[in-house]
Protein backbone atom coordinates (compact mmCIF):
# COMPACT_ATOMS: atom_id res chain seq x y z
CA UNK A 1 0.00 0.00 0.00
CA UNK A 2 1.73 3.29 -0.92
CA UNK A 3 0.64 5.91 1.64
CA UNK A 4 1.01 10.02 1.39
CA UNK A 5 1.84 11.12 4.94
CA UNK A 6 1.25 14.71 6.20
CA UNK A 7 4.06 15.73 8.67
CA UNK A 8 4.11 18.43 10.93
CA UNK A 9 6.30 20.79 13.17
CA UNK A 10 9.35 19.28 13.96
CA UNK A 11 8.98 16.33 11.37
CA UNK A 12 9.11 18.89 8.41
CA UNK A 13 13.14 19.21 9.90
CA UNK A 14 13.26 15.71 10.07
CA UNK A 15 11.61 14.67 6.49
CA UNK A 16 12.73 18.42 5.05
CA UNK A 17 9.54 17.60 3.64
CA UNK A 18 5.80 18.49 4.54
CA UNK A 19 4.84 15.00 3.15
CA UNK A 20 6.23 12.02 2.77
CA UNK A 21 5.25 9.00 0.73
CA UNK A 22 5.94 5.27 2.48
CA UNK A 23 5.30 1.75 0.67
CA UNK A 24 3.87 -0.16 3.47
CA UNK A 25 2.30 -3.95 4.35
CA UNK A 26 -1.37 -3.88 4.14
CA UNK A 27 -3.33 -4.51 6.37
CA UNK A 28 -1.42 -1.84 8.34
CA UNK A 29 -2.65 -0.46 11.89
CA UNK A 30 -1.67 2.71 13.61
CA UNK A 31 0.73 0.99 15.69
CA UNK A 32 2.59 -0.82 13.02
CA UNK A 33 3.16 2.24 11.11
CA UNK A 34 4.34 4.15 14.27
CA UNK A 35 7.05 1.15 14.65
CA UNK A 36 7.69 1.63 10.71
CA UNK A 37 8.73 5.07 11.58
CA UNK A 38 10.54 4.45 14.66
CA UNK A 39 12.63 1.83 12.78
CA UNK A 40 13.23 3.85 9.98
CA UNK A 41 13.62 7.35 11.68
CA UNK A 42 14.88 6.42 15.03
CA UNK A 43 15.46 10.24 16.20
CA UNK A 44 11.44 10.44 16.20
CA UNK A 45 11.42 7.55 18.75
CA UNK A 46 11.64 10.22 21.59
CA UNK A 47 9.05 12.24 20.54
CA UNK A 48 6.23 10.28 21.54
CA UNK A 49 4.46 11.37 18.94
CA UNK A 50 1.10 11.21 17.79
CA UNK A 51 -0.92 9.64 14.15
CA UNK A 52 -3.79 10.92 13.21
CA UNK A 53 -6.07 9.18 10.74
CA UNK A 54 -8.57 11.67 8.87
CA UNK A 55 -7.69 14.90 11.40
CA UNK A 56 -8.53 13.21 14.18
CA UNK A 57 -6.11 11.03 16.95
CA UNK A 58 -6.27 7.34 16.57
CA UNK A 59 -5.51 4.24 19.05
CA UNK A 60 -2.59 1.99 17.91
CA UNK A 61 -5.38 -0.76 17.28
CA UNK A 62 -7.23 1.39 13.82
CA UNK A 63 -7.01 -0.46 10.72
CA UNK A 64 -5.63 2.01 8.09
CA UNK A 65 -6.97 2.22 4.96
CA UNK A 66 -6.14 3.59 1.75
CA UNK A 67 -7.56 7.13 0.41
CA UNK A 68 -7.01 7.80 4.39
CA UNK A 69 -5.53 11.02 5.67
CA UNK A 70 -2.45 9.88 7.98
CA UNK A 71 -0.70 12.63 9.96
CA UNK A 72 2.50 12.72 12.18
CA UNK A 73 1.99 14.50 14.91
CA UNK A 74 4.69 15.41 17.14
CA UNK A 75 4.00 17.03 20.72
CA UNK A 76 1.84 19.77 20.18
CA UNK A 77 2.72 23.62 21.71
CA UNK A 78 -0.18 26.03 20.80
CA UNK A 79 -1.21 28.62 23.48
CA UNK B 1 -24.51 25.72 18.77
CA UNK B 2 -22.66 27.76 16.04
CA UNK B 3 -23.65 30.91 17.18
CA UNK B 4 -22.10 30.33 20.43
CA UNK B 5 -18.96 29.33 19.53
CA UNK B 6 -16.27 31.21 17.55
CA UNK B 7 -12.92 29.24 16.39
CA UNK B 8 -10.41 31.06 14.07
CA UNK B 9 -6.94 30.41 13.35
CA UNK B 10 -5.51 33.32 11.40
CA UNK B 11 -2.70 34.36 9.90
CA UNK B 12 -3.88 37.99 10.72
CA UNK B 13 -3.25 40.06 14.27
CA UNK B 14 -5.97 38.57 16.62
CA UNK B 15 -7.96 41.22 18.25
CA UNK B 16 -9.05 41.50 21.72
CA UNK B 17 -12.09 43.16 21.23
CA UNK B 18 -13.64 40.88 18.67
CA UNK B 19 -13.85 37.78 21.01
CA UNK B 20 -14.95 40.09 23.50
CA UNK B 21 -18.20 41.47 21.47
CA UNK B 22 -18.92 37.45 19.92
CA UNK B 23 -18.82 36.37 23.73
CA UNK B 24 -20.80 39.03 24.96
CA UNK B 25 -24.47 38.39 25.92
CA UNK B 26 -27.48 40.36 27.52
CA UNK B 27 -27.65 37.53 30.21
CA UNK B 28 -24.61 37.36 31.18
CA UNK B 29 -22.77 38.69 33.95
CA UNK B 30 -19.14 38.02 33.38
CA UNK B 31 -16.63 37.67 31.11
CA UNK B 32 -13.11 35.95 30.99
CA UNK B 33 -10.48 36.49 29.14
CA UNK B 34 -7.23 34.76 28.41
CA UNK B 35 -4.70 36.09 26.00
CA UNK B 36 -1.22 34.65 25.17
CA UNK B 37 1.66 37.00 24.87
CA UNK B 38 5.35 36.09 23.29
CA UNK B 39 7.16 36.37 25.88
CA UNK B 40 10.95 37.74 25.17
CA UNK B 41 12.38 34.86 27.36
CA UNK B 42 12.44 31.08 27.06
CA UNK B 43 14.45 28.26 28.46
CA UNK B 44 16.33 31.45 29.68
CA UNK B 45 17.42 33.12 26.24
CA UNK B 46 16.02 35.59 24.84
CA UNK B 47 13.87 35.46 22.32
CA UNK B 48 14.04 36.91 18.72
CA UNK B 49 11.34 36.06 16.96
CA UNK B 50 9.10 32.68 16.36
CA UNK B 51 6.47 30.81 13.96
CA UNK B 52 3.21 29.27 14.88
CA UNK B 53 2.29 26.61 11.99
CA UNK B 54 -0.26 24.07 12.52
CA UNK B 55 -2.34 20.98 10.91
CA UNK B 56 -5.18 23.49 10.07
CA UNK B 57 -8.23 21.30 9.17
CA UNK B 58 -7.51 19.20 12.60
CA UNK B 59 -6.70 22.14 14.83
CA UNK B 60 -9.71 23.29 14.05
CA UNK B 61 -12.06 20.49 14.79
CA UNK B 62 -9.98 19.76 17.93
CA UNK B 63 -10.33 23.09 18.71
CA UNK B 64 -14.53 23.10 18.41
CA UNK B 65 -14.17 20.20 20.48
CA UNK B 66 -12.84 22.15 23.00
CA UNK B 67 -15.76 24.31 22.77
CA UNK B 68 -18.37 21.97 22.91
CA UNK B 69 -16.75 20.65 25.57
CA UNK B 70 -16.51 23.80 27.70
CA UNK B 71 -20.39 24.24 26.78
CA UNK B 72 -21.29 20.90 28.21
CA UNK B 73 -19.09 20.98 31.19
CA UNK B 74 -19.24 24.44 32.14
CA UNK B 75 -22.17 26.43 33.04
CA UNK B 76 -21.42 29.15 30.20
CA UNK B 77 -23.03 31.12 27.71
CA UNK B 78 -20.65 31.66 24.43
CA UNK B 79 -17.06 30.78 23.96
CA UNK B 80 -14.58 32.16 21.40
CA UNK B 81 -11.15 30.89 20.63
CA UNK B 82 -8.86 32.38 18.04
CA UNK B 83 -5.32 31.28 17.54
CA UNK B 84 -2.86 33.01 15.31
CA UNK B 85 -0.28 31.20 13.14
CA UNK B 86 2.58 32.63 10.84
CA UNK B 87 5.46 34.87 12.30
CA UNK B 88 5.32 36.69 15.55
CA UNK B 89 7.61 38.45 17.24
CA UNK B 90 7.80 39.63 21.13
CA UNK B 91 4.57 41.10 22.31
CA UNK B 92 2.60 39.31 20.18
CA UNK B 93 -0.83 37.54 20.33
CA UNK B 94 -0.88 33.93 20.04
CA UNK B 95 -3.95 32.99 21.26
CA UNK B 96 -6.87 34.83 22.99
CA UNK B 97 -10.00 33.04 24.83
CA UNK B 98 -13.13 34.29 25.67
CA UNK B 99 -15.88 32.67 27.63
CA UNK B 100 -19.19 34.66 28.77
CA UNK B 101 -21.41 32.99 31.72
CA UNK B 102 -24.19 34.15 33.81
CA UNK B 103 -21.52 33.52 36.88
CA UNK B 104 -18.12 34.31 36.81
CA UNK B 105 -16.65 31.04 38.36
CA UNK B 106 -17.76 28.95 35.45
CA UNK B 107 -16.44 31.73 32.70
CA UNK B 108 -12.91 31.18 34.30
CA UNK B 109 -12.99 27.87 35.23
CA UNK B 110 -14.08 27.14 31.39
CA UNK B 111 -11.18 29.50 30.09
CA UNK B 112 -8.57 27.71 31.94
CA UNK B 113 -9.93 24.66 30.64
CA UNK B 114 -9.97 26.06 26.90
CA UNK B 115 -6.30 26.95 27.16
CA UNK B 116 -5.22 24.07 29.00
CA UNK B 117 -6.24 21.86 26.72
CA UNK B 118 -5.52 23.42 23.57
CA UNK B 119 -2.09 23.29 24.50
CA UNK B 120 -2.41 19.40 24.85
CA UNK B 121 -4.41 18.35 22.33
CA UNK B 122 -4.70 21.05 18.80
CA UNK B 123 -1.84 20.42 16.58
CA UNK B 124 -0.31 23.81 16.72
CA UNK B 125 3.54 23.97 16.74
CA UNK B 126 5.62 26.42 18.15
CA UNK B 127 9.07 27.37 16.92
CA UNK B 128 11.04 29.89 18.83
CA UNK B 129 14.26 31.67 17.39
CA UNK B 130 17.29 32.35 19.44
CA UNK B 131 20.32 34.23 18.48
CA UNK B 132 22.54 31.38 18.71
CA UNK B 133 19.69 28.88 17.38
CA UNK B 134 16.13 27.26 16.92
CA UNK B 135 13.91 25.08 19.24
CA UNK B 136 10.69 23.31 18.16
CA UNK B 137 9.05 23.58 21.79
CA UNK B 138 8.01 20.62 23.59
CA UNK B 139 9.85 18.32 20.80
CA UNK B 140 13.08 17.99 22.50
CA UNK B 141 13.41 15.72 25.56
CA UNK C 1 5.02 49.78 42.42
CA UNK C 2 2.99 52.12 41.34
CA UNK C 3 3.94 51.43 37.60
CA UNK C 4 2.61 48.05 38.14
CA UNK C 5 -0.95 48.80 39.54
CA UNK C 6 -3.41 50.75 37.54
CA UNK C 7 -6.38 51.69 39.81
CA UNK C 8 -9.97 53.71 38.63
CA UNK C 9 -13.20 54.68 39.71
CA UNK C 10 -14.66 56.25 36.66
CA UNK C 11 -17.80 57.93 35.70
CA UNK C 12 -16.96 57.22 32.25
CA UNK C 13 -17.36 53.90 29.80
CA UNK C 14 -14.38 51.16 30.65
CA UNK C 15 -12.01 50.77 28.28
CA UNK C 16 -10.90 46.76 27.87
CA UNK C 17 -8.55 47.17 25.84
CA UNK C 18 -6.33 49.86 27.68
CA UNK C 19 -6.41 47.45 30.57
CA UNK C 20 -4.73 45.54 28.43
CA UNK C 21 -2.70 47.78 27.44
CA UNK C 22 -1.60 48.73 31.33
CA UNK C 23 -0.58 45.23 32.18
CA UNK C 24 0.99 44.01 29.06
CA UNK C 25 4.49 44.22 29.38
CA UNK C 26 7.21 41.71 27.30
CA UNK C 27 8.30 39.72 29.86
CA UNK C 28 4.57 38.51 30.58
CA UNK C 29 3.56 35.43 28.61
CA UNK C 30 -0.21 35.47 29.84
CA UNK C 31 -2.87 37.91 30.36
CA UNK C 32 -6.05 36.99 32.34
CA UNK C 33 -9.30 39.67 32.39
CA UNK C 34 -12.45 39.45 33.92
CA UNK C 35 -15.17 41.95 32.56
CA UNK C 36 -17.94 42.47 34.68
CA UNK C 37 -21.27 43.17 32.35
CA UNK C 38 -24.62 44.19 33.32
CA UNK C 39 -27.45 41.43 33.39
CA UNK C 40 -30.79 41.86 32.16
CA UNK C 41 -31.84 39.46 35.27
CA UNK C 42 -31.24 39.47 38.79
CA UNK C 43 -33.61 37.91 41.44
CA UNK C 44 -35.07 36.42 38.42
CA UNK C 45 -36.61 39.63 37.83
CA UNK C 46 -35.89 41.87 34.71
CA UNK C 47 -33.48 44.59 35.44
CA UNK C 48 -34.11 48.11 33.53
CA UNK C 49 -31.09 50.25 34.89
CA UNK C 50 -28.59 50.35 37.58
CA UNK C 51 -26.38 52.52 39.54
CA UNK C 52 -23.50 52.14 40.85
CA UNK C 53 -22.00 54.64 43.97
CA UNK C 54 -18.97 54.73 46.05
CA UNK C 55 -17.26 55.86 49.03
CA UNK C 56 -14.48 56.79 46.56
CA UNK C 57 -11.30 57.58 48.52
CA UNK C 58 -11.47 54.77 50.64
CA UNK C 59 -12.97 52.26 47.85
CA UNK C 60 -9.12 53.61 45.97
CA UNK C 61 -7.54 52.75 48.77
CA UNK C 62 -8.65 49.08 49.29
CA UNK C 63 -8.39 48.83 45.43
CA UNK C 64 -5.19 49.50 45.66
CA UNK C 65 -4.63 47.32 48.99
CA UNK C 66 -5.89 44.80 46.78
CA UNK C 67 -3.31 45.25 44.16
CA UNK C 68 -0.91 45.19 46.43
CA UNK C 69 -2.08 42.13 47.51
CA UNK C 70 -2.03 40.09 44.59
CA UNK C 71 1.57 41.37 43.58
CA UNK C 72 2.53 40.07 46.82
CA UNK C 73 0.88 37.04 46.96
CA UNK C 74 1.41 35.71 43.06
CA UNK C 75 3.80 35.67 41.25
CA UNK C 76 2.50 38.23 38.52
CA UNK C 77 3.99 41.27 36.50
CA UNK C 78 1.04 44.41 36.63
CA UNK C 79 -2.27 44.46 37.69
CA UNK C 80 -5.11 47.05 36.65
CA UNK C 81 -8.44 46.97 38.24
CA UNK C 82 -10.95 49.94 36.89
CA UNK C 83 -14.23 50.21 38.35
CA UNK C 84 -17.61 52.24 36.52
CA UNK C 85 -19.83 54.42 38.71
CA UNK C 86 -23.28 55.99 38.47
CA UNK C 87 -25.90 55.27 35.72
CA UNK C 88 -25.05 51.58 33.65
CA UNK C 89 -27.61 49.44 31.87
CA UNK C 90 -28.15 45.85 30.82
CA UNK C 91 -24.60 45.48 28.48
CA UNK C 92 -22.65 48.17 29.90
CA UNK C 93 -19.64 47.07 32.12
CA UNK C 94 -19.29 47.86 35.79
CA UNK C 95 -15.36 46.23 36.14
CA UNK C 96 -12.60 45.16 34.42
CA UNK C 97 -9.70 43.78 36.70
CA UNK C 98 -6.68 42.70 33.77
CA UNK C 99 -3.29 40.83 35.36
CA UNK C 100 -0.30 40.27 33.39
CA UNK C 101 2.66 36.99 34.38
CA UNK C 102 5.22 34.97 32.83
CA UNK C 103 3.13 31.92 33.48
CA UNK C 104 -0.86 32.06 33.28
CA UNK C 105 -1.75 30.19 36.59
CA UNK C 106 -0.49 33.07 38.47
CA UNK C 107 -2.63 35.64 36.21
CA UNK C 108 -6.05 33.41 36.51
CA UNK C 109 -5.45 33.34 40.30
CA UNK C 110 -4.80 37.04 40.70
CA UNK C 111 -7.80 38.15 38.29
CA UNK C 112 -10.10 35.68 40.79
CA UNK C 113 -8.47 37.03 43.87
CA UNK C 114 -8.64 40.87 42.91
CA UNK C 115 -12.60 40.22 41.54
CA UNK C 116 -13.50 37.91 44.47
CA UNK C 117 -12.29 40.41 47.09
CA UNK C 118 -13.05 43.82 45.64
CA UNK C 119 -16.79 42.05 45.91
CA UNK C 120 -16.10 42.08 49.51
CA UNK C 121 -14.16 45.00 50.62
CA UNK C 122 -14.21 47.46 48.73
CA UNK C 123 -17.15 50.54 49.46
CA UNK C 124 -18.83 50.19 46.17
CA UNK C 125 -22.82 49.77 46.46
CA UNK C 126 -25.29 48.76 43.98
CA UNK C 127 -28.86 49.84 43.43
CA UNK C 128 -31.14 48.21 40.89
CA UNK C 129 -34.01 49.28 39.25
CA UNK C 130 -36.73 46.64 38.13
CA UNK C 131 -39.86 47.32 36.44
CA UNK C 132 -41.79 47.20 40.08
CA UNK C 133 -39.37 48.77 42.09
CA UNK C 134 -35.40 49.01 43.26
CA UNK C 135 -33.01 47.38 45.57
CA UNK C 136 -29.62 47.95 46.95
CA UNK C 137 -28.03 44.65 46.27
CA UNK C 138 -26.68 42.65 49.49
CA UNK C 139 -28.63 45.11 52.06
CA UNK C 140 -31.37 42.92 52.08
CA UNK C 141 -31.26 40.14 54.30
CA UNK D 1 -18.88 65.72 70.82
CA UNK D 2 -20.54 66.65 67.96
CA UNK D 3 -19.79 64.21 64.65
CA UNK D 4 -20.69 64.38 61.08
CA UNK D 5 -20.96 60.93 59.81
CA UNK D 6 -21.05 59.96 55.99
CA UNK D 7 -23.46 57.27 54.82
CA UNK D 8 -23.71 55.56 51.76
CA UNK D 9 -25.44 52.96 50.02
CA UNK D 10 -28.78 51.84 51.60
CA UNK D 11 -28.29 54.70 54.26
CA UNK D 12 -28.60 57.12 52.34
CA UNK D 13 -31.98 56.13 51.67
CA UNK D 14 -32.43 55.56 55.68
CA UNK D 15 -30.96 58.68 56.94
CA UNK D 16 -33.01 60.77 53.05
CA UNK D 17 -29.24 62.13 53.28
CA UNK D 18 -25.37 61.65 52.32
CA UNK D 19 -24.27 63.00 55.99
CA UNK D 20 -26.51 63.09 59.53
CA UNK D 21 -24.70 64.93 62.15
CA UNK D 22 -24.89 62.98 65.66
CA UNK D 23 -24.51 64.57 69.28
CA UNK D 24 -22.76 61.61 70.85
CA UNK D 25 -20.47 61.01 74.42
CA UNK D 26 -17.09 60.94 74.86
CA UNK D 27 -14.78 59.13 74.75
CA UNK D 28 -16.57 56.87 72.01
CA UNK D 29 -15.36 53.72 70.46
CA UNK D 30 -16.79 52.20 67.15
CA UNK D 31 -18.58 49.60 69.20
CA UNK D 32 -20.59 52.44 71.22
CA UNK D 33 -21.45 54.43 67.89
CA UNK D 34 -22.55 51.22 66.52
CA UNK D 35 -25.02 50.44 69.33
CA UNK D 36 -26.02 53.82 68.94
CA UNK D 37 -26.77 54.10 65.76
CA UNK D 38 -28.82 50.50 66.11
CA UNK D 39 -30.99 51.86 68.69
CA UNK D 40 -31.85 54.52 67.18
CA UNK D 41 -32.49 53.44 63.59
CA UNK D 42 -33.74 49.95 64.47
CA UNK D 43 -34.15 49.12 60.69
CA UNK D 44 -30.14 48.87 60.26
CA UNK D 45 -29.51 46.28 62.91
CA UNK D 46 -30.29 43.59 60.58
CA UNK D 47 -27.70 45.17 57.80
CA UNK D 48 -24.43 43.97 59.55
CA UNK D 49 -22.93 47.47 58.25
CA UNK D 50 -19.31 48.23 59.23
CA UNK D 51 -17.83 51.42 60.38
CA UNK D 52 -14.77 53.00 58.65
CA UNK D 53 -12.43 55.57 60.34
CA UNK D 54 -10.42 57.68 58.12
CA UNK D 55 -11.49 55.49 54.93
CA UNK D 56 -10.61 52.58 56.84
CA UNK D 57 -12.70 49.88 58.14
CA UNK D 58 -12.56 49.97 62.23
CA UNK D 59 -12.80 47.53 65.15
CA UNK D 60 -15.49 47.76 67.79
CA UNK D 61 -12.45 48.53 70.12
CA UNK D 62 -11.10 51.57 68.43
CA UNK D 63 -11.63 54.76 69.77
CA UNK D 64 -13.03 57.77 67.96
CA UNK D 65 -11.38 61.31 68.07
CA UNK D 66 -12.58 64.33 66.93
CA UNK D 67 -12.13 65.04 63.32
CA UNK D 68 -11.92 61.84 62.34
CA UNK D 69 -13.91 60.86 59.45
CA UNK D 70 -16.31 58.24 60.28
CA UNK D 71 -18.26 56.64 57.57
CA UNK D 72 -21.33 53.93 57.80
CA UNK D 73 -20.72 50.88 55.32
CA UNK D 74 -23.81 48.64 54.41
CA UNK D 75 -22.83 45.64 52.36
CA UNK D 76 -20.81 46.14 49.74
CA UNK D 77 -22.11 45.22 46.21
CA UNK D 78 -19.67 46.54 43.56
CA UNK D 79 -18.19 44.37 40.60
Amino acid sequence: MKLQILVFGIFTDIFKANKVNLELPKPLNVGQLRAFIIKNYPQTEALNFAIAVDEAYADDEQIIKNHQTIALIPPTSGG
Amino acid sequence: MNHKISIKISDKKLNLQSCYKFVKDDACGGIALFVGTVRNESYKKEVTALNFSSYKPMALKELTTIAHRALTDFDILKIAIHHAQGDLKVGDIPVIIAVSAAHREAAFKACQFAIDTLKQTVPIFKKEHFIDGEVWVNAHP
